[in-house]
C-alpha cells in the first residue's frame, strides 16, 4: 500500500529521519560518558583522553604527551567554585611531595578569566603548572559534570582513579602513591 | 559576591589612570553587552544567567567597561579568555556557516514553491473567467436562498 | 495514596482497551464497539480527574509522605501557591497533561458524537494511544503517588521563582494547548486513514484547533508576563529552547488556521493542511519533550530526567507515521483543479502568510537545535543566542505584520487592482503618517522599528476600516445605532470579524514589542540611599533600604522615588529575596544568602511606558559580620535563628552598602498584555458557537419535505 | 474506606464503559461520512456566497466579477443540496 520508493516518500522522509537522528543524538549525548569510570570499575585503565591546551595566560596549546612518563593528577577547577578553594591546598601540598618522585599535579582551569585565576593561584600559593580551557570544551571526553574533578594518570598514559568530587588526603594515598612506584 | 569588594579594589586600581577621561570616555554598557554573550556553564544568554561562573563574566565585563573598552574591543577580550562560543552570534566560518545559509536557502525554496503552486493554479483554470454558469431555475434559486436564511439564523 | 495510585493504573488499563474496542469497532463496523471506545475515553476522563484532585488535595493539605509534595511543597508555602506547586513538578505536570488530554478528547468525542461516524473511532483510537503513552510514563516512570516513609515533617518547598500569579494559569494554558492540538492531529489521521479527506474533519476540528491557538497564545503570553515581571533581568523573550518549544506549533496552528479556508472554499492545499496539522501535533509533543529531556540547555527545563528515551521512541512513531500516512495517501490528497485562480486574491496572501509562518517556524527550529546539530557534526556545541533569532525573525514579522493588514483587505478568489487600491489607500496613509510622525517627533530611526511600528498601524487601520465598512453597510440597511450595528456585524459573521480582531491584537502586540525592545532606556547604577540616577527622562532616587525576615526567606529591598524633572512620578519598591539552601554546613545565617535568591522587580506599569527595576543587594559587604555570627553562633536554631536573621536585616537596613539597580524604562511594553487580551478575545468571538437556532438540526428529511411542500406551492 | 473507594471508582468504570455492549441502541442515528462532507461543503459554500456579497459591498470585488463568482458559486451550491437530498434518501429535488 504504502511505495516506500516512491521519490515523494524518500524526500519526505529524509528530513523526517534527520529530525529523530538528531533528537535520538540529543538524548544520548546528554548523559555523562561514563566510559571511564566503568572502565576503572572492571579493572582496566583506559587511556586518558589526549588534550591540547595552552598553559595558563599562553597561547601556544601543549599536549598532555608532553607529561608521559610521569605520574599526573590532572585536576579540573575553576576559580568560583567553592570546593575548589577548600581543595587547593591539598593539591599544593601533594605536589611538593611527588614531585622529587616523578610525578606532578596539572591543574585545567576551565571556564575561567585568565586574570581570576592567577590571583586565585596567588591567594593559594599554587604552583603547579596549570592549563586553560576557556570554553570548556575538553571536559566531555572526560565526562566531567562539576568542579572539582580529578584524574590520576600513570606514567603510561593511562587513567588509573577518578575523584568526581573534591580531593582528600586519602584519596591522593591511595591512588597516587602506589603509581609512583611503577616504572613506566 | 563574596568577591565584590575584591572586584571593586581591581577596578578602582586599573581605573585611577583613565579615570580622567572615563567622562569622555564611550561608555558600553553592561546590559546591552549580557544580551550578546553567553554563559558557558549555563548555555544561555547571559543576561539570564545566575551561576557563579556568570558572575564571574559579568564581573569581568564590568572591569572592562570601568576601563573605557568599547563594546567590540570588551567581546573579542571574552573571545580570548572563553573562546568563540562566548559570542551569541556564532561566526559563519566552516560548518557553522550553515546556520545562517541553511534558513535563507529554506525561505528561498519555499517562496520557489509558493510561486510554482500560484503559477500551476492559474494556468490550470486558464487565467480567464470561468464560463458563466448557467442561472439557476426560480425554483431551485428560491430553495438556496431558503437553506441560506436557516443556515443564517 | 492508594486511590490515586489505583486510578493511574486503572487509567493505563482503560485508554488501551478503548482504543482497541475502537479500532475493531471501526474495522468490523460495530457501532457499539464504537460506542465502548468512545465511552473509555469518558471513563478515562473520570478516573484521571479522581487522581488529580486526590493529588492535589495532598498538596493542599500538605502531606508529606507524597515524595512530589515533600519535594515541591513546604507548610511555608503559601495556600495559592501550594495549589500550584503540583506542576511544578515533573511528575504532577505530566498528570496534568494527561489530564487535560483526557477532558479535551472527551469533550470533541461528545460533540461529535452523532457525526464524523467513519472518522471518530480512529480518532479515539488515536487520542487513547497518546493517553497510553503518557499513562505509562506517570505510571512507571514519574508516578506522583511515590511515597516517603517516613514522612518528612516540612517539605523542600517551591521554587521561589514560580512563585508569581501567572504560574497558576501558565501551566494550565500551555498545557491545554498542547493537548488540544492533538485533537486535530488524531482527526487528520483519522481523515487519513479512512481516506476521507474532504472539509469534515476539518470543519469539526476547526474549533479545537482554534482554541488550542488561543490556549497555547496565551499561554506563552502569561510566560513572557512572568519573565518580565518576575525575573531580574529586564526582558520578556529570551529564544530561550523551551520558549521556542512552545511558539513552532503555535506558528504551525497559526498558519492552519488561515490555509484551511483556502481548502474549505477552493479545496486546494489538501496534502499542506493535514501535513500542518501532523506538523503541529507532532511540535506540541516535541514541545513537551524539551522540557523533559534535557536535551538542550535552557532555564525552563526539568532537571535530570530518565524520559528522553520513551519520548524517543514516540516522536519517532509519530513521525514516520505520519509521514508514511501522507505519503500513502496521496491520491486522496491530490487538489482538484483550481478553477480561475487569480493571483491577486486572499488565496494568494494566505499563501504567503503561510510561508512566512513556516518559515519563521523553521528559522527558530533550526536556531533552537543548531547547537546539537553542530555539536553532532563538528563535535563543538556552537551558540545560537538572541542576535542570531533577531536577525532572522525581525524581517520575517515586519512581512507577518503587513500581511496581517493586507489579507482582510483582499477578496477571495479575485481582487480587481481598482477595488484593492480602494481599500489600501486608507491604511497606507496612516502607516505613512506614522513613520512621518515619529520621524519628526524625533524617535531615533531605527529601520527595523520604523518599519514594523508602520506595519502595525497599517494592519490596525486595514481592521478598523474593515470593521468600519461592515458597520457602516449594516447601518444602511438598518439604520441600527453604531454600536448596535457593530455588535450584529460581529455576530453575523464571528469567524470573519473575530480573525480580525486578532488581527489588531497581533499588530497591537507588535507595537508593544517594537517600542519596547528600539527604544528602551537600560541602565546599571550603583547607589547609596539619597543618590540619584537619571535614566530615560526620569530621576530614580534611592529613598532607604529595607528588610525583613519571614520565615522561609530573607528580603532585602530599596524604597525607588521616580521623579521627572523634578515632579514625583511614581514609589516603586524592589528587593532581592534570599531563600536559604540545604546545605547542612552553611551557618545558620549564611545558609541563607548561598542558596536560591529572587528579585522582586519594582514595576511602575502604564500604558505609555514601564518603569522597572531591580535591586541586587551588595552581600559581600555584610560577609564579615555573617560570617562572625555564623563562627559564633553555629548551631543556632529556631527563635535564636529568628533573632540573629533579624539583627543581621535590621543592619542592612540602617547602613546600607551600596547596592547596584539595575533600572529600565520601556516604552508601551504594557501593549505587549494588551495586544494579547485583544487577541483572546477576537478567539473568543472566533470560537463561540453560533445561535443555538443554527445548531439545532432538524431532522433533515423533515426538513426536505417540508420545502418539498413548499416548493410545489402546497 | 480506600478500598472501597478503590472499587467504586473500578465498578463505575467498568460500567460506563460496558454499557453500549449491555444496553444496545437500536437507533442508528448518526451521519455517513459522505453527508458530513457534503454538509461541510455545503456550509462552506453558503459562506462563500455571503463573502463575495461582502467584498461587492465593501468594494474589494467588481459587480462584473461577482456577478460570475455569485452564478457559480450558487450552481455550486444547489448542486451541493441535490447530493444530499441523494444521500439523505430524502424526496429528491426534481
Amino acid at each position: 500500500m504504502i511505495r516506500l520508493r516512491s521519490p515523494v516518500m524518500l524526500a519526505a522522509l529524509a528530513p523526517a529521519l534527520g529530525l529523530l537522528d538528531l533528537l535520538a543524538y540529543g538524548v544520548f549525548v546528554n548523559q555523562p560518558e561514563r566510559g571511564i569510570d566503568a572502565a576503572l570499575a572492571a579493572g582496566r585503565r583506559p587511556a586518558a583522553p589526549d588534550l591540547r591546551l595552552p598553559r595558563l595566560g599562553a597561547t601556544q596549546p601543549v599536549s598532555l604527551n608532553a607529561w608521559r612518563g610521569k605520574v599526573v593528577v590532572l585536576n579540573y577547577w575553576a576559580s568560583w567554585c567553592p570546593p575548589c578553594r577548600d581543595e587547593s591546598p591539598l593539591l599544593e601540598r601533594w605536589q611538593k611531595k611527588i614531585a622529587p618522585r616523578g610525578g606532578t599535579v596539572l591543574g585545567v582551569d576551565a571556564l575561567d578569566v585568565t586574570s581570576d585565576a592567577r590571583a586565585f593561584m596567588r591567594r593559594y600559593g599554587l604552583d603547579y603548572p596549570m592549563l586553560h580551557d576557556g570554553d570548556g570544551h575538553s571536559q566531555r571526553r572526560f565526562g566531567l559534570t562539576g568542579y572539582p574533578e580529578t584524574f590520576v594518570i600513570d606514567r603510561r598514559g593511562r587513567i588509573a582513579a577518578v575523584q568526581r568530587g573534591t580531593v582528600d588526603d586519602a584519596f591522593m594515598s591511595r591512588s597516587v602513591l602506589p603509581l609512583l612506584e611503577e616504572r613506566s | 559576591m563574596r568577591r565584590a569588594p575584591a572586584a571593586v579594589l581591581v577596578a578602582l586600581a586599573l581605573g585611577l589612570m583613565p579615570a580622567a577621561a572615563s567622562a569622555a570616555c564611550p561608555r558600553a554598557s553592561l546590559p546591552d553587552i549580557e544580551g550578546q554573550v553567553m554563559c558557558l556553564v549555563c548555555g544561555v544568554p547571559l543576561n539570564l544567567a545566575d551561576s557563579p561562573q556568570a558572575s564571574r563574566e559579568r564581573d569581568f565585563i564590568e572591569r572592562m567597561i570601568d576601563r573605557c573598552r568599547s563594546t567590540s574591543q570588551i567581546k573579542a577580550a571574552l573571545v580570548s579568555q572563553y573562546g568563540p562560543r562566548v559570542l551569541a552570534l556564532p561566526d559563519d566560518s566552516g560548518f557553522n556557516a550553515a546556520v545562517y545559509i541553511v534558513p535563507a536557502l529554506m525561505l528561498l525554496l519555499g517562496a520557489g514553491g509558493a510561486a510554482l503552486a500560484v503559477r500551476w493554479w492559474s494556468s490550470r483554470g486558464g487565467g480567464a473567467p470561468a464560463p458563466a454558469a448557467p442561472a439557476l431555475s426560480p425554483a431551485d434559486a428560491r430553495r438556496l436562498e431558503a437553506e441560506m436564511e436557516r443556515w443564517e439564523r | 495514596m492508594t486511590l490515586g495510585r489505583a486510578c493511574l493504573f486503572l487509567a493505563l488499563a482503560i485508554a488501551p482497551t478503548g482504543a482497541i474496542a475502537s479500532l475493531y469497532g471501526a474495522r468490523a463496523h460495530r457501532r457499539d464497539w464504537v460506542a465502548v471506545g468512545r465511552r473509555s475515553v469518558y471513563a478515562l476522563a473520570a478516573v484521571l480527574t479522581v487522581a488529580f484532585i486526590v493529588l492535589e488535595a495532598a498538596f493542599l493539605r500538605s502531606d508529606f509522605s507524597f515524595r512530589v509534595v515533600a519535594s515541591h511543597s513546604s507548610h511555608a508555602t503559601p495556600p495559592f501557591y501550594k495549589a500550584a506547586a503540583m506542576w511544578s513538578s515533573q511528575e504532577g505536570s505530566l498528570l496534568l497533561w494527561v489530564w487535560l488530554l483526557s477532558l479535551w478528547s472527551s469533550l470533541v468525542l461528545f460533540l461529535t458524537r452523532h457525526r464524523l461516524r467513519e472518522l471518530a473511532p480512529y480518532a479515539t483510537a488515536v487520542l487513547l494511544g497518546f493517553a497510553t503513552f503518557f499513562g505509562a510514563l506517570v505510571v512507571f516512570l514519574a508516578n506522583p503517588f511515590q511515597l516517603l516513609d517516613p514522612a518528612p515533617a516540612d517539605g523542600v518547598g517551591l521554587q521561589p521563582l514560580l512563585r508569581h500569579p501567572s504560574m497558576m494559569i501558565h501551566p494550565p494554558m500551555l498545557y491545554s494547548g498542547y493537548t488540544l492540538f492533538t485533537i486535530p492531529f488524531a482527526f487528520a489521521v483519522a481523515a487519513l486513514i479512512a481516506r476521507r479527506t474532504d472539509a469534515a474533519w476539518i470543519r469539526a476540528t476547526r474549533r479545537f484547533g482554534l482554541a488550542a491557538w488561543c490556549f497555547l497564545g496565551i499561554g506563552i503570553l502569561l510566560g513572557a508576563r512572568w519573565s518580565w515581571s518576575e525575573l531580574g533581568w529586564g526582558g520578556y523573550w529570551a529564544w530561550d529552547p523551551v520558549e521556542n518549544a512552545a511558539l513552532m506549533p503555535w506558528l504551525v496552528g497559526t498558519a492552519y488556521l488561515h490555509s484551511f479556508m483556502v481548502q474549505e472554499k477552493r479545496g486546494l492545499l489538501k496534502a499542506w493542511n493535514v501535513s500542518l496539522v501532523l506538523g503541529a501535533g507532532i511540535l506540541a509533543i516535541l514541545g513537551t519533550f524539551l522540557v523533559r529531556s534535557g536535551i538542550l540547555e535552557s532555564i525552563h527545563a526539568f532537571g535530570g530526567s530518565t524520559l528522553g528515551k520513551p519520548f524517543l521512541g514516540f516522536i519517532a512513531v509519530l513521525v514516520i507515521g505520519s509521514v508514511a500516512l501522507v505519503a500513502s495517501r496521496r491520491d486522496e490528497l491530490r487538489s482538484p483543479e483550481a478553477r480561475s485562480y487569480a493571483t491577486l486574491s486572499r488565496e494568494s496572501i494566505f499563501l504567503v502568510n503561510n510561508l512566512l509562518l513556516v518559515g519563521l517556524c523553521f528559522v527558530i527550529f533550526w536556531g533552537t537545535f543548531f547547537p546539537l546539530i553542530s555539536e553532532a557534526v563538528t563535535g563543538n556545541k556552537a551558540s545560537v543566542g538572541p542576535p542570531w533569532f533577531d536577525r532572522y525573525t525581525v524581517p520575517l514579522a515586519i512581512a507577518l505584520v503587513f500581511m496581517a493588514g493586507l489579507g482582510p483587505l483582499m477578496a477571495w478568489r479575485k481582487t480587481t487592482l481598482a477595488g484593492a487600491r480602494r481599500s489600501l489607500q486608507a491604511p497606507v496613509t496612516v502607516a505613512l503618517l506614522v513613520v512621518v510622525a515619529l520621524l519628526a517627533l524625533g524617535v531615533p530611526g531605527r529601520l527595523p522599528a520604523l518599519a514594523l511600528l508602520a506595519g502595525t498601524a497599517f494592519a490596525i487601520a486595514s481592521v478598523v476600516q474593515e470593521l468600519w465598512r461592515g458597520v457602516a453597510l449594516r447601518r444602511a440597511t438598518t439604520g441600527e445605532a453604531p454600536p448596535a450595528a457593530l455588535v450584529s456585524v460581529v455576530r453575523q459573521n464571528r469567524r470573519r470579524y473575530g480573525g480580525y480582531v486578532v488581527h489588531a491584537g497581533i499588530a497591537l502586540l507588535f507595537m508593544g514589542v517594537a517600542a519596547s525592545s528600539a527604544f528602551q532606556h537600560v541602565r546599571d547604577a550603583r547607589l547609596v540611599p539619597g543618590q540619584t540616577a537619571r535614566i530615560g527622562g526620569y530621576d530614580v532616587r534611592y529613598v532607604r533600604a529595607t528588610s525583613r525576615v519571614a520565615p522561609e526567606k530573607v528580603t532585602l529591598g530599596a524604597v525607588l522615588d521616580v521623579s521627572r524633572n523634578g515632579k514625583h512620578v511614581t514609589t516603586v519598591r524592589t528587593s532581592r529575596g534570599y531563600y536559604p539552601s540545604t546545605d547542612p554546613t552553611a551557618g545558620p545565617v549564611g545558609r541563607y544568602f548561598d542558596g536560591d535568591a529572587t528579585t522582586e522587580v519594582g514595576l511602575q506599569a502604564g500604558l505609555r511606558r514601564d518603569i522597572w527595576t531591580a535591586v541586587q543587594p551588595d552581600i559581600g559587604a555584610m560577609q564579615r559580620m555573617i560570617d562572625g555570627i555564623d563562627r559564633r553562633f553555629p548551631l543556632a536554631q529556631g527563635d535564636t535563628q529568628g533573632f540573629l536573621l533579624t539583627a543581621v536585616a535590621q543592619r542592612y537596613a540602617a547602613a546600607p552598602p551600596p547596592a547596584v539597580f539595575r533600572l529600565i524604562v520601556s516604552p508601551l511594553v504594557e501593549w505587549i498584555w494588551l495586544g494579547g487580551i485583544v487577541l483572546a478575545l477576537g478567539g473568543l468571538i472566533a470560537i463561540w458557537p453560533p445561535p443555538a437556532a443554527r445548531r439545532r438540526r432538524a431532522p433533515a428529511s423533515s426538513w426536505a419535505a417540508r420545502l418539498g411542500r413548499e416548493l410545489s406551492g402546497a | 474506606m480506600q478500598f472501597f473507594l478503590v472499587m467504586l471508582v473500578l465498578c463505575g468504570a467498568t460500567a460506563l464503559m460496558a454499557s453500549p455492549l449491555i444496553w444496545r441502541s437500536g437507533a442508528a442515528g448518526g451521519k455517513g461520512a459522505e453527508e458530513a462532507a457534503l454538509e461541510a461543503a455545503k456550509e462552506a459554500k453558503f459562506r462563500e456566497i455571503r463573502d463575495a456579497e461582502h467584498d461587492l459591498r465593501t468594494g474589494k470585488l467588481s459587480r462584473e466579477d461577482h456577478q460570475v463568482l455569485d452564478a457559480a458559486l450558487r450552481a455550486e451550491a444547489i448542486d451541493l443540496l441535490r447530493r444530499l437530498d441523494a444521500v439523505r434518501g430524502g424526496p429528491a429535488a426534481t
